[in-house]
């Protein structure tokens, strides 16, 4: 910020009439309505002084203060504050200065004026969102500008975009060619406030064309009909796309259980408890280091695997190893469990803590205007699949894994074969409940971590590895993505709660064919 | 026939006496307590504790029906709090019909759930319900039906063990999201309340509830009776042998599913009726009756009692229940989850058959501590 | 090598075993005959630590494993093939082989091809699931298992149960050539008189959960020893 | 198969032809016939693996066939009904490995077994009748278990719940009996008590039993088959078979 | 008695902990400052503190406890509507009194119960009115939870925007789950809704542990409040210190509340707050400022009255003035319902909002609403000569509930 204003000395000499513009419009921001504002945000950005792109973009970040005491508009700097003119900082305590509010109207304005400035940027992503934040408010004193930048452009995606802010504000030319042609380049795009242009075109009152010209409604509508033909495929991939992220979540959630009570037997009520504790490491991770908020889902995912790992090692221990032959019962202790933490955990803050989303993990890959995938999903995705080839691969393929498979077959017989079972079952629970802490790393970043989340879980979770088939690790994935998709393709036409209902009877509908799951165990010891 | 059976379970089995002699006491000392004592003495019960106590019937009914099933024929049901709540809204929808005009809106042919969503008439599957015999009927059918017709799809199709007990909780879980939805015609969230009267009886009323009360001890009798009567008949055999062995039962020549529905079926009235006697002594049904948890419950009380007893699960319902009342309630209320949560780690550790075996535990225990120390004497004798 | 002195074992209240003495030598079998119900797996139990003794004391190898836990003692080297066969049934018979690989240190953990030759059927079917095997194949695949561990205390109850003649002929020539080599105690279960005669070189006759003969199998009097076993 | 079902006399008890049964596709039956006259006594003998335990289950409605036919007194196709409806129509089976009612008592698993009707209100308002009462005890004398009458099946040995699981056969009294492998775990005085009960039962019911111990089947006395990779290999009496080079490779040794 | 006992019944575990445990530390908190104070009457206050554990039925339970057994004098408790009607009857019939301080949807006038939170004429109306006048938002989604307070709140609220010329096509109304988790469809939905070349805003209803999925697939999925505004009822600071704010800014929400409000006696009373709780990072909201003025007005209405007695406090209650902690002053009406300034604040990055519209004076709580046709023509006024909570117009009789 120095910078900027260590270079205005020179404009202030140069161009002292729009010096003077600069400062009477400057008053009035911290004047009148939020209307008077507005007005006064378009006016400075018209105004050419380098001194306008950084004040719009501070008032825009809510730093921009007015002392109460002169008048002086002041730039809220850390602990103190600078003066916009005169590039003094001052010190102001918070009484003797008074925020210069702006509300989502003034927010739209102030964008709009920066991208009029900003399309000129060096950088190629500031001019793709200010293109993108000018197709979505067509101004027509704009054109000759963005026009301008369109020439200059050498990216052909963002060039491409201008072309678009140019149609959206030719499409309401006088001139019928300059209509078609703005037509013709929308019927390009994609973009939803370009895709709107369309449609207004096609609009009626009382039955007739409010566009006048025949000819542009023709091509508006063949352009809208192959417009809707990509964006339906687009919207086709989204939901695909909703739905594997959901089953990911589910498999997220599901995955320790599959262990703890798909290998194990353990009916584990406390299982969402766990998916809690790991959820509320990665909070007290980004509380302890706030500086490495980036960083923080990173290290969290070891932690988080710790500490419910080891709560669960606890609880095997202290609870679970009395209760081997008696399944049922580790369904009436674990629920105690449960209501424990849960109560535990409320006491220590009984509402919802905020876990903050790094910056990597936010926003989404845009592919084009109708089609992108959040990267929190994404990378839930991804996270998902990673912990159950791991897991496959530590059951499958070590010799821990054939123990635990093997202990939790037959205890006795196991310890006659020289292993440890205690051991191996304070591990096998352990790695379940470790699971299910990394589960709650990635379930923090699209839900509420609060002392209830855990009950969230825990139905769905066991609908899934019963649904899959219990002690089938690719059954459980199976169930997890095909419950998702099947979700996401109902949920559009009745509804996120019918959908629900409609996919808990498909459970139970589902069960009568198959009693044992999607991959149910076979073989004639099934029965015994 | 029944009196010959009575009798000679009074005369053989020591727990179904006992449990018997409980029941009749409850049944007629409380209400002498409540009705003659005055109200400062000290043995005076006062009409909250009567409620609550039925309240406790109701719970313990529910207990008993989940034990017939799963006790017994090894039925784990995670949702039973469904055809409880079934009993109980078709009880709450003849007690809304009751209101007529003493609504707030003072609509005689709508709930006012229903003026002030705007329904212009009663939905067809509202009629009929402001007669008693009526809604009576459909406190047996709704839950008996809809177990009926869940049974028969589940046991045909073998479903067993936990797939079978996850299908039950999707089915009470589907029912309450849809209990839940204002659409669905029963209140939605908030679902039925404000109750006025019962049989013209007005439900506020301490005679009506002090009646309200012993007919459900009345009901937890009768169960109690039908329930030991199917278990010590020679189909209580067959439902064990279903219990321990399923596919063995069924090479005996057991049509194992019919058996299961039967008893199913049975299980499911008993909770529609422990429903249908809660809801107007408690004032109010909601979808939240149909959560998969409270479901859970069910099964923890009739653990912690002692599964597959009976008396294990009444006694069961009624020690969890008081001590949730006595938790939630003074210095506890903060903490009681843990005391809760505690009561169940503790009671399955400790207690593996229960309240009920604990008994059972301590002899065999000290049974086999007399073998063993009688074998050492004899080793050291020697 | 092993010594078992007055074992004493209950289930519940009932007492399975009374005060009953075994001893096993390295390079020698010793038979446990007797009727259903007498107690001979009760007393297979309390020595692979299967079932606590209330009474008495082991010492193997010199150790007093009275109280070890059972892994322990399949550390230590012993190793059992319960009645029943107890095969991981959702495990594949080749996994149901490694799981003997516990006791084994790590460059020792492989499944030697004599098993195989033993029982070939254990290697046709190495990829199916345990539970799916014949009754007499699970037999096999339970010895085998047994055998991996290269144990030095072997405990076999009833190992021919359910087993076609030609593999009992096998299995007793196994189980006399694992003696011959004689680094291995083996304790047997056996109610086929012959095949226990046979191979024995000291018995043990139970009855009502009491050793009621003992001794080299020499000097057995088979009259006697078939007394307890009809009446 | 309606027209006077009481008085037709069947040609064969029980009749497979041409049954196959393959799992992941290894065969464990393969085109097998078997042809059991009523009243017969049959021993089947074969290697580990053989498919004889299948084969039951096939009988038995356990196990779908894949292929073949399956015939119960000449016309009731089992292959059509399922477990609880082939046990009514007179087939009793014991299993291979000891299965009884664990947490019921020895009295009353043999009670369960007990024929009679099986119906929901039957077993209802079921009351034992003196006879039954009877034929209960003599059974228990039979299988050696008086005095564990009262013990939970579950406190058994093993070779005492094969004992009680043949009681419960007898009680069953089907007409024909598959009898799987009853001699494992019995002393060989117990084996032969059991080869002479079995001729026994076969005086008024026809029986199929599976034994490797030849001395028992040698007690028997009866045709034998034997089975080899899931179909009959040879079949004859006892001396016969077991003179056969191929039987003597694939099962006896040498 | 010796002293005067107030009932806490606020769940405490369960799903609704979350909100309601910070409601019953502030009615303990008033408790004590008011026995600081002296208590009332010469007499001590204390405090009887429940847990109905977010369980309804228990609710009415736990409140035949306290008027039953331990003969409270006042409740102050509830937060869903759910847990209020379970209550009503018990209340009703045992002539208790109960300050429910939540906003609610409604359609409701007690004897016993007096509501400090807002009726839907003091919340969802005037929030409409700002977005269609400062915003010009011409196309609404009515986002709900599927309970009672959301779908009677669309409803006015449709009334309501039809009548003021918006076309059917332009409300779009949708329900989901309680603790709906997975909101990438209907966010979805809302982008394209909003897409229509029309100023669009959401309306949400949206209640408890859904708005943090809700608000964190807005913000991935890009959806600023310069796009498509939110306005929330149900989310107020306690709700924000779960969410990760940052991109956030700019959504809305509307209350008779803020903590960032500017006053003497709103800085007053955090001080307190954060004394009393011993945690500087803890937020007030507005259901606190409903539970303050609700023991205040009690309070002095006690006095007023001269005893704890309910029919008495009740009939002082009426007119009774208490300060906003706003500014501007608190009334209750003879409706049972305040009158109260409305505010709009939008989210700031540090979880607060900050006030960017509000009504120039106080709005009187409406219990029955305008805009549904069976409740216009009602009245409540618990005062004679009508002296019943649902007086009808039209027949000029109070309708069948005695209460
Ligand atoms: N788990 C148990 N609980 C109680 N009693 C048992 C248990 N297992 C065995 N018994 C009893 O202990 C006694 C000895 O049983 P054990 O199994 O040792 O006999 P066994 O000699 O091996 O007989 P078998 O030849 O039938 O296998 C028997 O009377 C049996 O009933
Ligand atoms: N469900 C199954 N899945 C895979 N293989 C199976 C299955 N059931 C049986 N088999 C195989 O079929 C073959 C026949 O098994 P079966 O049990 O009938 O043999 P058996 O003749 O009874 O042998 P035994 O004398 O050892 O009891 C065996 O090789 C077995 O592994
Ligand atoms: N009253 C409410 N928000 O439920
Ligand atoms: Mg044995
Ligand atoms: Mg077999």
């Amino acid at each position: 910020m120095a910078g900027w204003l260590g270079a205005l000395g020179i404009f202030l000499m140069a161009s002292l009439a729009t010096a003077a513009d600069f400062e009477t419009e400057l008053k009035t921001l911290s004047k009148g309505s939020y209307s008077k504002k507005a007005i006064a945000v378009q006016a400075l950005s018209e105004i050419d002084d380098a001194r306008v792109l950084p004040t719009l973009q501070v008032m825009l970040d809510g730093r921009l203060y007015v002392v109460k005491n002169g008048g002086a508009i002041v730039a809220e700097e850390g602990e103190s504050f600078r003066n916009i003119l005169d590039d003094e900082i001052v010190a102001y305590t918070s009484r003797q200065v008074k925020k210069i509010r702006i509300n989502n109207k003034l927010r739209r304005a102030l964008r709009t004026a920066l991208a009029s400035i900003e399309i000129k940027s060096k950088i190629a992503d500031v001019r793709k969102s200010s293109v993108q934040n000018l197709i979505k408010a067509p101004n027509k004193d704009l054109r000759p500008l963005i026009f301008e930048a369109y020439k200059q452009e050498k990216i052909p995606a963002i060039k491409e975009l201008m072309g678009v802010a140019l149609a959206t504000i030719d499409i309401s030319s006088d001139d019928q060619e300059t209509r078609l042609k703005a037509v013709d380049i929308l019927s390009l795009t994609v973009e939803p406030a370009a895709v709107s242009l369309l449609q207004q075109l096609m609009a009626k009152e009382e039955g007739q064309y409010v566009e006048q010209d025949a000819e542009v409604v023709a091509a508006a509508e063949s352009a809208l009909k192959k417009v809707n033909g990509k964006i339906r495929v687009y919207s086709f991939i989204e939901t695909v796309f909703f739905g594997l992220s959901l089953g990911s979540v589910l498999l997220l959630a599901a995955i320790g259980l599959a262990i703890t009570f798909g290998v194990m037997g353990v009916i584990n009520m406390a299982h969402g408890e766990m998916i809690m504790l790991g959820a509320y490491t990665t909070f007290a991770i980004q509380q302890v280091f706030p500086q490495w908020i980036e960083a923080s889902i990173l290290i969290a995912i070891p932690a988080a695997f710790l500490v419910s790992g080891a709560v669960g090692v606890i609880i095997e221990r202290t609870i679970i190893r009395h209760l081997y032959g008696r399944p049922l019962e580790t369904l009436l202790a674990t629920f105690g469990v449960s209501l424990f933490l849960q109560q535990l955990v409320r006491t220590f803050r009984s509402n919802n803590v905020a876990v903050v989303t790094p910056d990597w993990m936010s926003g989404m890959l845009e592919i084009n205007g109708a089609l992108g995938f959040t990267y929190n999903r994404l990378f839930i995705i991804i996270f998902s699949l990673l912990v159950l080839g791991l897991l496959v691969l530590l059951l499958k393929k070590t010799l821990l894994g054939l123990q635990m498979r093997a202990v939790t077959q037959n205890r006795a017989m196991a310890n006659s074969m020289g292993i440890r079972s205690s051991w191996v079952d304070a591990l096998t629970f352990g790695l379940g409940s470790g699971i299910a802490g990394i589960a709650g790393v990635a379930l923090s970043q699209i839900t509420n971590v609060g002392p209830n989340m855990g009950q969230q879980y825990i139905i769905d979770s066991f609908m899934v590895v019963v649904f899959g088939g219990v002690g089938n690790l690719l059954g459980t994935f199976f169930a997890a993505m095909s419950l998702g998709v099947v979700n996401k393709f109902l949920e559009p036409a009745m509804g996120a709660v019918v959908a629900k209902i409609m996919m808990l009877i498909f459970i139970i509908l589902f069960i009568q064919w198959r009693p044992r799951g999607l991959f149910a165990l076979k073989g004639r010891f099934v029965e015994d | 026939m029944k009196n010959s059976f009575i009798g000679r379970l009074i005369q053989n089995d020591k727990a179904a006496r006992n449990t018997i002699m409980v029941l009749l006491a409850v049944l007629i000392i409380v209400p002498f307590l409540n009705i003659v004592m005055p109200e400062g003495s000290f043995l005076h019960v006062p009409t909250y504790t009567v409620t609550l106590l039925g309240k406790y019937l109701c719970f313990a009914l529910l207990a008993l029906a989940l034990d017939l099933v799963w006790g017994y024929c090894g039925i784990l049901s995670l949702g039973h709090g469904a055809f409880f709540a079934l009993g109980g809204y078709a009880m709450g929808m003849y007690l809304m019909r009751q209101i007529g005009d003493r609504g707030v809106y003072g609509n005689a042919d709508l709930p006012d759930f229903m003026v002030f969503l705007n329904w212009q008439e009663l939905p067809w599957y509202w009629q009929g319900f402001d007669q008693f015999w009526f809604a009576a009927l459909l406190v047996l059918l709704a839950p008996g039906i809809l177990a009926f017709v869940f049974g028969w799809l589940a046991f045909r199709s073998r479903v067993t063990g936990v797939y079978l007990s996850i299908i039950t909780q999707a089915l009470t879980y589907a029912l309450m999201l849809a209990f839940f939805q204002n659409d669905f015609g029963f209140g939605g969230n908030n679902g039925l309340t404000d109750f006025k009267d019962i049989l013209g009886f007005d439900l506020q009323s301490d005679a009506t509830r002090l009646v309200l009360y012993m007919l459900t001890g009345i009901a937890v009798l009768a169960a109690f009776l039908l329930c030991k009567y199917i278990t010590l008949s020679k189909q209580g055999r067959v439902l064990v042998a279903i219990r321990d062995a399923e596919s063995r039962t069924r090479f005996m020549g057991y049509r194992v599913e019919h058996y299961k529905l039967f008893v199913f079926v049975v299980s499911a009235m008993i909770a529609g009726i422990a429903g249908a006697l809660y809801v107007p002594q408690i004032g109010i049904i909601n979808p939240s009756e149909f959560n998969p948890l409270n479901s859970i419950e069910i099964v923890i009380w009739v653990a912690i009692g002692g599964r597959g007893t009976l008396y294990g699960a009444l006694l069961g319902a009624v020690l969890v229940n008081y001590a949730k009342t006595y938790f939630t309630g003074g210095i506890f209320a903060e903490f009681w989850l843990f005391m809760l949560g505690g009561l169940f780690v503790v009671s399955t550790i400790y207690l593996p058959k229960g309240v009920i075996g604990l008994a059972e535990q301590l002899r065999n225990k000290r049974a086999a501590k007399k073998a063993e120390q009688a074998s050492n004497q004899k080793v050291e004798g020697a | 090598m092993l010594e078992a002195k007055k074992l004493n074992l209950f289930y519940g209240a009932s007492q399975a075993l009374f005060d009953v003495d075994l001893q096993a030598q390295k390079g020698a079998i010793t038979s446990i005959l007797g009727r259903n119900g007498v107690g001979k797996t009760s007393l297979a139990r309390a020595v692979s630590g299967r079932h606590p003794v209330s009474g008495g004391s082991i010492l193997w190898q010199g150790k007093d494993i009275t109280r070890m836990s059972s892994a322990d003692r399949a550390k230590a080297g012993i190793a059992y093939v319960p009645q029943g066969r107890e095969v991981f049934s959702q495990l594949t018979v080749e996994e149901n082989l490694k799981t003997a690989f516990a006791v084994l240190p790590r460059k020792q953990r492989a499944i030697n091809s004599e098993i195989y030759d033993l029982f070939p059927v254990l290697r046709d079917m190495l990829h199916r699931r345990g539970g799916d095997l014949s009754g007499g194949q699970q037999q096999q695949l339970a010895i085998g298992r047994a055998l991996v561990m290269r144990p030095q205390l072997l405990i076999l109850d009833e190992p021919t149960e359910g087993i076609q003649p030609s593999v009992i002929k096998d299995i007793h020539n196994v189980i006399s050539i694992l003696r011959d080599r004689g680094e291995m105690a083996i304790l047997l279960v056996e109610q086929y008189f012959e095949f226990a005669r046979a191979l024995a070189d000291s018995y043990v006759v139970m009855d009502r959960g009491n050793a009621v003969l003992s001794g080299d199998i020499g000097a057995m009097d088979e009259t006697r020893v078939r007394e307890y076993l009809t009446v | 198969m309606s027209v006077s079902v009481a008085e037709y006399k069947p040609k064969s008890i029980l009749y497979l032809n041409g049954v196959t049964k393959s799992f992941d596709g290894f065969k464990a039956i393969n085109n097998l016939s078997l042809d059991i006259r009523p009243g017969e006594l049959r021993a089947i003998i074969g290697p580990n693996g053989a498919g004889k335990s299948t084969m039951m289950d096939i009988i038995t409605g356990k196990t779908k066939p894949d292929e073949g036919e399956v015939k119960f007194k000449d016309l009731t196709d089992l292959t059509k009904h399922d477990e609880a409806d082939i046990a009514n129509l007179g087939i009793g089976r014991k299993f291979q490995k000891p299965t009884v009612i664990e947490s019921l008592t020895v009295w009353e698993n043999l009670e369960l077994a007990l024929s009679g009707r099986r119906g929901v209100w039957q077993t209802l308002f079921f009351k034992l009748a003196d006879s039954d009462a009877e034929r209960v005890a003599s059974t228990l004398t039979l299988v050696g278990l008086e005095e564990r009458k009262a013990d939970y099946a579950q406190n058994l040995s093993h070779g005492q719940k094969q004992w009680l699981e043949i009681g419960m056969l007898i009680m069953q009294d089907p007409e024909l009996l598959l009898i799987d492998e009853p001699a494992a775990g019995m002393t060989d005085y117990e084996t032969l008590q059991t080869a002479k009960l079995l001729k026994d039962i076969s005086q008024k019911h026809s029986v199929v039993v599976v034994e490797h111990d030849m001395d028992f089947i040698r007690a028997l006395d009866t045709k034998v088959t034997v089975l080899h990779e899931g179909s009959v290999l040879a079949e004859g009496t006892l001396d016969v078979v077991s003179a056969d080079p191929r039987v003597i490779e694939v099962y006896l040794g040498r | 008695a010796d002293t005067i006992k107030v009932g806490v019944l606020h769940s405490l575990s369960g799903t609704m902990a979350i909100s309601e445990t910070t409601l019953k530390d502030t009615v303990l908190m008033m408790v004590e400052e008011q026995n600081k104070k002296g208590g009332l009457l010469g007499k001590k206050l204390e405090a009887v503190v429940v847990d109905p554990a977010s369980n309804w039925p228990l609710f009415a339970e736990k409140t035949k406890q306290l008027l039953e057994k331990d003969k409270v004098d006042v409740i102050f408790g509830c937060w869903t509507s759910v847990s209020r009607k379970s209550v009503l009857p018990v209340i009703e019939e045992l002539n208790g009194l109960l300050f429910y301080p939540v906003q609610y949807e409604g359609e409701e006038s007690s004897k016993n119960v007096f509501y400090t939170g807002a009726a839907p004429n003091q919340q969802a109306i005037p929030s409409v009115d700002y977005l269609m006048n400062e915003e010009g938002v011409e196309r609404w989604v009515l986002e709900g939870t599927d309970y009672v307070y959301p779908r009677t709140t669309n409803k006015i609220l449709e009334q309501y925007l039809i009548s003021k010329g918006v076309k059917k096509a332009d409300i779009s109304i949708n329900y989901t789950p309680f603790g709906h988790s997975d909101w990438q469809t209907r966010v979805a939905d809302i982008k394209k809704f909003g897409s229509a070349g029309k100023k669009t805003a959401v309306v949400s209803t949206v209640n408890g542990d859904a708005n943090v999925p809700f608000y964190k697939e807005l913000a991935n999925a890009g959806v600023t409040a310069e796009d498509i505004p939110v306005v929330a009822f149900s989310v107020g600071e306690e709700e924000l210190s779960g969410f990760d704010t940052k991109p956030l800014v700019g959504h809305l929400a509307a209350w008779n509340y803020f903590m960032s409000a500017e006053s003497e006696a709103n800085d007053a009373f955090i001080a307190k707050w954060h004394k009393y709780i011993k945690d500087k990072k803890r937020v007030t909201n507005d259901p606190m400022e409903a539970t303050y003025i609700g023991f205040e007005m009690w309070a002095k209405a006690v006095e007023k009255a001269g005893t704890a007695e309910v029919d008495a406090v009740r009939e002082a209650m009426y007119g009774i003035t208490v300060p906003n902690l706003t500014g501007g002053i608190a009334v209750m009406n003879t409706n049972h319902h305040l009158t109260k300034p409305v505010l709009i604040g939008e989210i700031q990055e540090n979880g607060q909002f900050e006030t960017v519209w509000q009504t120039p004076g106080g709005v009187i709580g409406d219990a029955w609403t305008d805009f549904l046709p069976e409740s216009a023509n009602l009245v409540a006024d618990w005062t004679k000569p009508i002296a019943c909570g649902n007086f009808n117009i039209k027949t000029g009789k109070c309708s069948g509930q005695n209460y």
